[in-house]
């Protein structure tokens, strides 16, 4: 049965049950209702902005400075990180028709994962590529040494092991979705919360402790030059490697949706994977690919959150991923799977709690705490089904008619 | 008489069998796997010496019958773990021993909680499974609960005051503990439904969003209007009266944390449920929108109007659920964030149960033994109790892939209907 | 043989339970616009599903130019120069056109890192100008007409080199000015050396636009013929297979009182689109009231706006007097309004009820089935018995899943029971369609029937020989419109396609009983 | 398989689990290395008899507790916080040592937890006394107390009044009116030491929080009189992380006041305070450390970690464990550890004490001293 039919009758039969103004609303076209949100958005921001710029000293205006201040952009950008990143990935993956649930998992695997790669290869020191081979033959021992080594720190070799782990857990999703037609909202649940025990569970095995001690962190990159540009040079050319990372990843990942090959196939087999399929390409594997794309991405979004910030995984309750995954998903919704837009929603969400930190005289926490769902559940109202590719959350057969 | 006939043919009826095949193969392939992960783990674990496998079957007195005795090991490595034990342990733990075993007590500790766990298992449960039933995917029984947890302790310490002491008192604060738990928590699942309804949103994203708004919500709440003045260290609401909690009748548990009441309650809901979708014209309705909205509209079904009241009756069940959870486990509301995952818990369960109201008891009885399983783990094996959280993701995994059975079903030459447990209606025998 | 573009051989493909193919011979001259003409459910989607690829036969070969192919996917086909347009288009609604037509195969650029959007405009262009297409490729597909949409799919098999096009019913989702588009465009390709297999069902189409005419029934080729060398009567004959049309036994009866009034009846979609305009027509107890029409003039969308699926946007609808148009769907079933809806799988049952539950569909609420919003379950399965054994449901056990009956006995359960609400009004749509021909007979008396037992039937159908042999009064739609009511017995095929095609030809008696409006 | 026969052993040497020590002129209760037997420098303003009986016991005590066998219910968050469970734990460990008693742990997820916890221990019968780690433990265990009334119980930082529970609880506000003062001191004036120093010319000191709860608000309340005693323009920025489990947001907490001039900035956070030391290394600024002497269980940052609010949860579990031991369990008895008792203190850090210029050290010690006296009076709340 079609979810979707279910919800275009309810679109048709809305306005007979409704008061005007919502009537109004409806019939509003999807990209109208975007633009609204959009716009109502941008104009509550300009709004604070404007009277925080005449009354500095009022409440507004102690928000507005405090937002434009470089400590606060900074803070931003890194507690962006993996919710970006997170976003970007999850678009990818339910643009191509797979909506994944299970993102927080993903974090959760791969921030535990690199601690333990990068501790296991030993903290703050470097593994060299190729490595020395030793073999014993009878007695006698051969050496294979390459002479010259690529010393690569284990800090890094830990993030791409959070990143493979990452997308070996998401390709055990994409199986179960798509080899084996399970359905993607039970099988992302299920792998949320396989990760959330699995990793504390894994932790106290290995150090006794539902976390593990602090292993190594990434340290800060240092642009030359750039980084003594005023104000700018110090927020993008001075700070955490996973924020350049990030900084990237979006045009990047924009490019490649809108303008590679490979993303006018994960659009297609999101909206019409029949239409992918009848010009020959193979609509299963696309959906693979966006998967484990998604896996990456989280994997990197995981591993900057454990080796890019403190530099070890906290498992207790929640773990530390404690609902970014979520947010993940609220921020590539809002930003109506745009890179840029998923960008500027997590940069929104993290910029509330980077203010939240600093300002927390103006109200409590939890409203604080609250605005990005809250946020999320208004623009959904505004916009309908946030235009959800058209197939999304169906397995595809080729051949069925 | 045909009810009871139609109940019987729908627990027989060829899907029904499926379903309940696959949700078995799908548990038992869960505790294979996760006895891998609990031996391989073991490799890692320091110990002094491997676990001394110990395989046998238990018998009345101090009698078994030995399979097998000694260590195990894999590419030179002795494993610390003994799954097999630590399923003995998860399972016989899980009731606090072996009935037969001297003073082995049905009222023992591990027993209650158990049947807590299983108790407010099935309110979760049932919650996700009416929802489900409707079509509708409702991962916000989780604050459904919490508000309901919140607003049911509210209102009795409100009335509290009021009311007579004793067990005249009881008479009026629990039902009303758990009437005003239900409406809190239906009004907090209505809210999605109409969402859904009226304005297109995706009750997925709404419900996983309205969770987080109720965990902070509830905790600013406290903090701002209701907080225990006492309190020493946390934020809490006051401790609701002796009185209003669940009594211990008719015979005792022995504390406040489980009354058969309650369990016999949450039971005549289970039924109650199935009644309500099987045997009622509503209940039409609600399965009619659940499995073809196309044909619920052509045959006269207001879909608006269902899928609210679905989800208010989903949103009252995981309400009841958090009202009890304050009258039976906690006697107080702490915050958003302290209030057990049981409404994660409910999907497995319902999920599980392909949600089947009566299903849903088995499932709830099976997640209570693994909470309960859970803490003899913790404290008669080195193996972490996050181990119960791996098996339920895993079940939860496997049962979202039928496909996978039916394959290897077909490859063993068995049966081939169709069933698929979907976020979209939820089938089986209907 | 050199002129031969596709040759099938003995094409045989079966699925569970039916052969929907059975040793197909098909000879497709190059430059050619080739007619596959039969019945719904004939094998004519199957059997070009074979040539393109989607579907593997059991038996049998194809030959493209004259070499034996095997097609294991369409890639394999589009590679040997086939093409084909779906009745469904598929199309990426979002993405602009030219990224549709290029889809798979995208010219690169950057060491084909990136797709090279201006060469794969300019090659779209070129193609546009080359068979005079106006199309503009960076508009958004889901933002152009139908007709656009079908040149778009039409450049799609054309960007990948097709010579061979099949166009799977490509004029039933079209306006008659859209058809004629189409022809010119079919006329162009051929001129140009493609060559065209066009499935279809319409006999006139077939004429009108085919060179040659191959007719498939019941999975078998009947024969291929020259459209200079036939006429409709002998194909229509061998698309049936017997006399052509059905003879059924209407009998006199002198309709009564109005029972249904549809009074100026406006029906507007989310797009703001009239979908039905100003109908107005009245349907006697006794009487059967036709229409007919070309689907998607807004036949569905009326019969949804009478059974209170749609509200309309202005007018009214009438049952015995009554104003209705305010009523639920479920106050009209209340009504005594009884519904034979287009889609049986979507609509008209629960494919995962057994027929018990079935049977209850739509009288959930209703006495005696429900009591205090209890149901009675025993009196529903009665219910459900009955109408197995009267309406001859095979095979009669109430216990069966609808998805397990076959499509001509889940009609039959459905008009059971719909009839059996004792209905003072039916609706009935496209009560045959994709039903065998004894169901079809069968359901064609239970109407007759209800027309004797002076009940008001309100007959939707695009087979034009059923609608009009039924019907006392023929209504004819076009473009949301009403175009004109006729008497069907004294109004000739021709004349009610040319009312069909939103023309009016001269002579024809109305039988409008109100308003008038032309 | 009998269900005791696998009675959960405690995993040895499986991982970096931190050890906790104590500077200063507190003996050090650490266990695990050479600390125990390398005095520390003494400080002079925070010179105290050491801790009755500690080290008296250390030689020949192993076997009175011989029999003694100890259950230890930790607060949620779990070991590995270096701070509140390890100290804890450091208590047990201790007492294991030299009292040769043996104790099992568990560590809840969730507050739902505690009082399984609690009863699986008691329920089994076979501990001498279930210590309970934390305020959060109190609602379970007053209604177990009740229930196994023959079960000795231990409860760290909350009062339960029943009489077989002995309480003990901390003057936080008063430690952290210590080190309070020292940062308002330092702040005042131009320092370097380690690899951090403080700007002359800002007066600003920092505290970061875990809870916005009344414990953790003693804290505050403290460290800003204390900061204020030394400075009475002194400012003083004060954030809460909303978990004590969270630290990137501590340390996003922290980089911002730092970024706003705080020179100095003190955490209440249990595990999320790791994010206010990476932060203070970031800026090359100094923080404070709380609960165990954070210079030590920290090491890597320990030439950022000025001082500590050693909370000696340690000296609670063990004085409650020696007394089992010793058949004295104070059952219904409060038990409160302040300044005077060296239950609270300031603890200089490990690599930057030396550094801290004798006339802070004096005045510190002083206002210590007025404390104890009664001259000062410190806040609990804000």
């Amino acid at each position: 049965m079609d979810r979707d039919d279910l919800e275009r009758r309810l679109r048709n039969a809305a306005p007979e049950v409704l008061p005007l103004s919502v009537a109004e609303l409806r019939s509003m076209s999807r990209a109208d209702a975007r633009r609204l949100a959009t716009w109502l958005t941008v104009g509550v921001l300009a709004l604070v902005a404007l009277y925080g710029i005449v009354f500095p000293g009022s409440t507004a205006g102690e928000v507005f400075w405090t937002a434009i201040g470089q400590s606060t952009i900074e803070s931003s950008l890194r507690l962006a990180v993996p919710i970006a990143l997170t976003a970007i990935g999850g678009l990818y993956a339910e643009k191509s028709g797979v909506i994944n649930i299970g993102l927080e998992g993903l974090l959760i695997i791969s921030a535990f994962a690199a601690v333990v790669v990068a501790d296991v290869l030993g903290g703050a020191g470097s593994t060299g590529f190729p490595p020395v081979v030793s073999f014993d033959v009878g007695g006698s021992t051969y050496t294979i040494d390459p002479g010259v080594q690529l010393l690569v720190p284990n800090v890094w070799l830990g993030i791409a092991g959070g990143v493979l782990a990452s997308m070996l857990l998401a390709f055990l999703f994409a199986v179960i979705c798509i080899r084996y037609e399970g359905d993607q909202i039970i099988a992302g649940l299920a792998v949320w919360l396989v990760a959330l025990g699995l990793a504390p569970f894994a932790s106290k095995v290995m150090y006794g402790q539902p976390s593990t001690p602090q292993v190594v962190r990434l340290g800060e990159w240092t642009v030359p030059v750039l980084s003594d540009i005023p104000f700018v040079g110090p927020i993008l050319f001075d700070a955490n490697p996973m924020v350049f990372i990030m900084l990237v990843s979006v045009p990047v990942a924009w490019y490649g949706l809108n303008r590679t090959s490979f993303g006018y196939w994960v659009q297609a087999s999101g909206e019409n994977p029949k239409a992918l399929d009848t010009v020959g390409v193979n609509v299963n594997r696309v959906r693979y690919a966006a998967v484990l794309i998604s896996g990456f991405f989280a994997g990197i979004g995981g591993s900057a959150l454990s080796l890019g910030s403190g530099g070890l995984f906290n498992g207790a309750g929640q773990t530390m991923v404690d609902g970014r995954g979520f947010i993940a998903i609220a921020a590539y919704l809002f930003g109506n799977y745009n890179p840029f837009g998923a960008f500027a929603a997590s940069y929104l969400f993290s910029g509330l709690q980077a203010l939240q930190i600093r300002l927390q005289g103006i109200a409590p926490t939890e409203v604080f705490l609250m605005l990005p769902y809250v946020v999320v559940v208004i623009v959904l109202v505004l916009v309908g089904r946030t235009r959800l590719p058209e197939a999304a959350g169906e397995h595809y057969e080729s051949g069925e008619d | 008489m045909s009810r009871a006939r139609d109940v019987l043919e729908r627990l027989v009826g060829a899907s029904g069998v499926e379903r309940a095949v696959i949700s078995m193969a799908a548990l038992a392939l869960s505790i294979v796997v996760g006895g891998l992960i609990v031996f391989v783990s073991g490799l890692g674990a320091a110990c002094e010496a491997g676990a001394n496998y110990h395989i046998a079957i238990p018998l009345p007195g101090s009698v078994e019958i030995l399979l097998f005795d000694g260590r195990l090991s894999m590419l030179g490595f002795q494993s610390c773990y003994d799954p097999i034990n630590v399923y003995e342990k998860l399972f016989i733990g899980a009731i606090g021993g072996l009935p037969w075993e001297s003073g082995w007590q049905p009222t023992n500790f591990a027993m209650e909680v158990f049947l807590q766990r299983a108790t407010l298992l099935l309110f979760t449960g049932l919650s996700v499974a009416v929802a489900f039933r409707a079509g509708l995917f409702n991962i916000g029984t989780q604050g459904q609960m919490i508000w309901g947890a919140l607003v049911s302790a509210v209102t009795v310490l409100f009335v509290a005051d009021f009311a007579p002491a004793g067990l005249a008192g009881t008479a009026i604060l629990l039902p009303l503990a758990l009437v005003s738990g239900a409406v809190a928590g239906g009004i907090w699942g209505a809210i999605p439904g109409a969402l859904k309804a009226y304005a297109d949103a995706n009750e997925v994203i709404t419900t996983i969003m309205l969770n987080f708004v109720a965990t902070f919500g509830t905790t600013l709440l406290v903090s701002e209007f209701f907080q225990d003045p006492q309190s020493a260290g946390g934020t809490q609401t006051r401790m609701v009266p002796g009185n209003s909690l669940v009594p211990s009748i008719p015979f005792g548990f022995q504390g406040t944390r489980f009354s058969i009441l309650a369990l016999v309650l949450a039971l005549v809901l289970a039924f109650v449920v199935y009644f309500v979708l099987w045997g009622t014209s509503f209940g039409f309705d609600v399965r009619t929108s659940g499995l073809q909205p196309e044909a619920a509209t052509y045959a006269g079904v207001n879909a608006e109007r269902t899928i609210v009241r679905s989800m208010t009756i989903s949103g009252a069940l995981g309400g009841i659920a958090g009202a009890l959870w304050v009258l039976l486990a906690n006697g107080r509301f702490l915050t958003g964030t302290e209030v057990p995952s049981l409404g994660f818990d409910g999907i497995t369960v319902s999920v599980l149960a392909g949600n089947n109201p009566l299903g849903v008891i088995f499932g709830s009885i099976l997640f209570g033994v693994l909470k309960s399983g859970g803490n003899a783990l913790n404290f008669q094996t080195d193996v972490p109790p996050e181990l119960v959280s791996i098996l339920s993701g895993l079940i939860i995994l496997f049962v979202a892939m039928p496909e996978f059975f039916r394959l290897i079903g077909r490859s063993m030459g068995i049966g081939d209907e169709q069933a698929t447990v979907a976020t979209d209606g939820g089938e089986d025998d209907g | 043989m050199s002129n031969t573009a596709v040759r099938l051989a003995g094409i045989t493909k079966r699925f569970p339970g039916v052969v929907a193919n059975d040793q197909v011979d098909l000879t497709v001259e190059k430059g050619s616009v080739h007619a596959l003409l039969g019945e719904n459910g004939a094998g004519k989607t199957t059997l070009m599903n074979v040539l393109y690829g989607l579907l593997q036969p059991e038996e049998g070969d194809v030959y493209v130019k004259g070499e034996r192919r095997e097609f294991q996917s369409p890639r394999d086909a589009i590679d040997a120069g086939i093409g084909m347009i779906h009745q469904h288009f598929m199309l990426v609604d979002p993405m602009q056109i030219w990224a549709n037509i290029v889809l798979g195969q995208e010219p690169r650029k950057y060491f084909g890192l990136a797709v090279d959007e201006q060469a794969a405009i300019q090659q779209v262009h070129d193609l546009c100008e080359r068979y005079g297409f106006e199309v503009d490729p960076t508009e958004t597909v889901e933002d152009v007409s139908v007709g656009v949409q079908q040149r778009v799919e039409i450049l799609k098999t054309l960007y990948r080199g097709a010579d061979v096009l099949i166009l799977d019913e490509p004029t039933a989702v079209l306006t008659p000015q859209e058809v004629e588009d189409l022809y010119d465009v079919l006329d162009e390709l051929t001129a140009q050396g493609k060559t065209v297999i066009f499935i279809t069902h319409k006999l006139g189409e077939a004429m009108h636009s085919a060179d040659d005419i191959t007719v498939l029934r019941d999975g078998e080729s009947i024969a291929t013929v020259s459209v200079d060398e036939t006429n409709q009567n002998e194909l229509a004959e061998m698309m049936v297979g017997r006399e052509v049309l059905l003879e059924v036994d209407v009998p006199e009866h002198e309709p009564g009182e109005t029972t249904l009034a549809v009074d100026d009846v406006t029906v507007t979609d989310g797009d703001d689109i009239d979908r039905v305009k100003d109908v107005s027509f009245e349907v006697r107890a006794g009487e059967v009231f036709g229409i007919a029409g070309v689907d998607g003039n807004g036949q569905s969308e009326l019969v949804e706006a009478i059974t209170g699926l749609e509200s309309p946007t202005s007018g009214r609808i009438v049952v015995e007097g009554d104003d209705i148009t305010g009523h639920s769907r479920r106050q009209r079933i209340d009504d005594g309004m009884a519904y034979i809806p287009e889609d049986r799988h979507e609509r008209g049952l629960v494919m995962d009820f057994d027929l018990v539950e079935n049977g209850l569909l739509g009288s959930q609420h209703a006495e005696p089935y429900s009591k205090n919003g209890r149901i009675e379950w025993d009196t529903v399965r009665g219910h459900a018995e009955d109408i197995i054994e009267t309406y001859d449901v095979r095979p009669p056990n109430a216990d069966a899943d609808a998805h397990s009956l076959s499509g001509g006995n889940q009609q039959k359960f459905i008009v059971g029971r719909e009839f059996e609400r004792d209905p003072s009004v039916v609706v009935a749509t496209h009560p045959t369609r994709g039903v065998d021909i004894g169901s079809t007979e069968f359901i064609h008396e239970e109407l007759l029937d209800l027309r004797q037992r002076d009940r008001a039937v309100l007959l939707i159908s695009s087979k034009l020989d059923e609608v009009r042999q039924l019907s006392d009064r023929l209504g004819v739609m076009y473009e949301g419109e009403l175009v004109d009511i006729v008497d069907p017995d004294e109004t000739s095929e021709e004349e009610i396609g040319l009312l069909m095609a939103g023309e009016r030809p001269d002579g024809i008696e109305s039988m409008r009983t109100t308003g008038g409006r032309p | 398989m009998s269900p005791n026969s696998g009675r959960r052993r405690f995993l040895k040497g499986t991982g970096a689990v931190g050890t906790i020590a104590l500077a200063g002129c507190i003996s050090s209760t650490d266990n695990g290395g050479d600390d125990t037997d390398t005095p520390t420098e003494e400080t002079d303003s925070m010179e105290t008899e050491s801790g009755d009986g500690t080290e008296t016991e250390t030689d020949d005590g192993s076997n009175a507790g011989a029999d003694v066998n100890i259950g230890m219910v930790y607060a949620t968050g779990g070991l590995g916080d270096k701070s509140f469970n390890d100290m804890a734990r450091q208590g047990a460990l201790q007492a294991e040592e030299e009292l040769g008693i043996s104790f099992d742990q568990a560590q809840p997820e969730q507050n739902s937890d505690f009082s399984p916890a609690q009863r699986n221990f008691a329920e089994s019968g076979d501990y001498d006394l279930i210590s309970c780690i934390g305020f959060a433990q109190t609602d379970a265990l007053t209604e177990n107390a009740d229930r196994y009334s023959d079960q000795h119980f231990q409860i760290v930082d909350s009062t339960i009044d029943s009489n077989n529970v002995a309480s003990y609880v901390f003057r936080e506000h008063e430690g952290s009116f210590q080190v309070g003062h020292l940062a308002g001191l330092l702040t005042s004036q131009s320092f370097e030491a380690g690899q951090g120093s403080t700007s002359s010319d800002s007066t600003s000191v920092g505290f970061v929080g875990g809870l916005d709860v009344p414990l953790i608000r003693k804290f505050q309340a403290g460290f800003e009189a204390g900061a204020q005693y030394a400075n009475e323009d002194i400012d003083i920025q004060t954030s809460y992380v909303g978990s004590f489990n969270d630290a990137a947001t501590a340390r996003e907490a922290a980089l911002s006041m730092y970024d706003s001039g705080a020179d100095i900035v003190y955490h209440a956070a249990g595990a999320s305070g790791l994010g206010v030391f990476q932060a203070a290394q970031e800026r090359g600024k100094f923080a404070m450390g709380v609960d165990a002497d954070q210079s030590r269980s920290e090491p890597d940052f320990a030439d950022w970690i000025l001082a500590s609010m050693v909370k000696r949860v340690d000296t609670a579990v063990y004085t409650a464990i020696e007394n089992e031991v010793d058949e004295e369990f104070n059952g219904g008895s409060v038990t409160t550890l302040g300044l005077e008792s060296d239950g609270v203190a300031c603890v200089y850090g490990d690599a930057l004490g030396d550094a801290i210029p004798q006339d802070v050290k004096d005045q510190v010690a002083a206002s210590r001293q007025a404390i104890i006296d009664g001259e000062i009076t410190v806040p609990t709340e804000p």
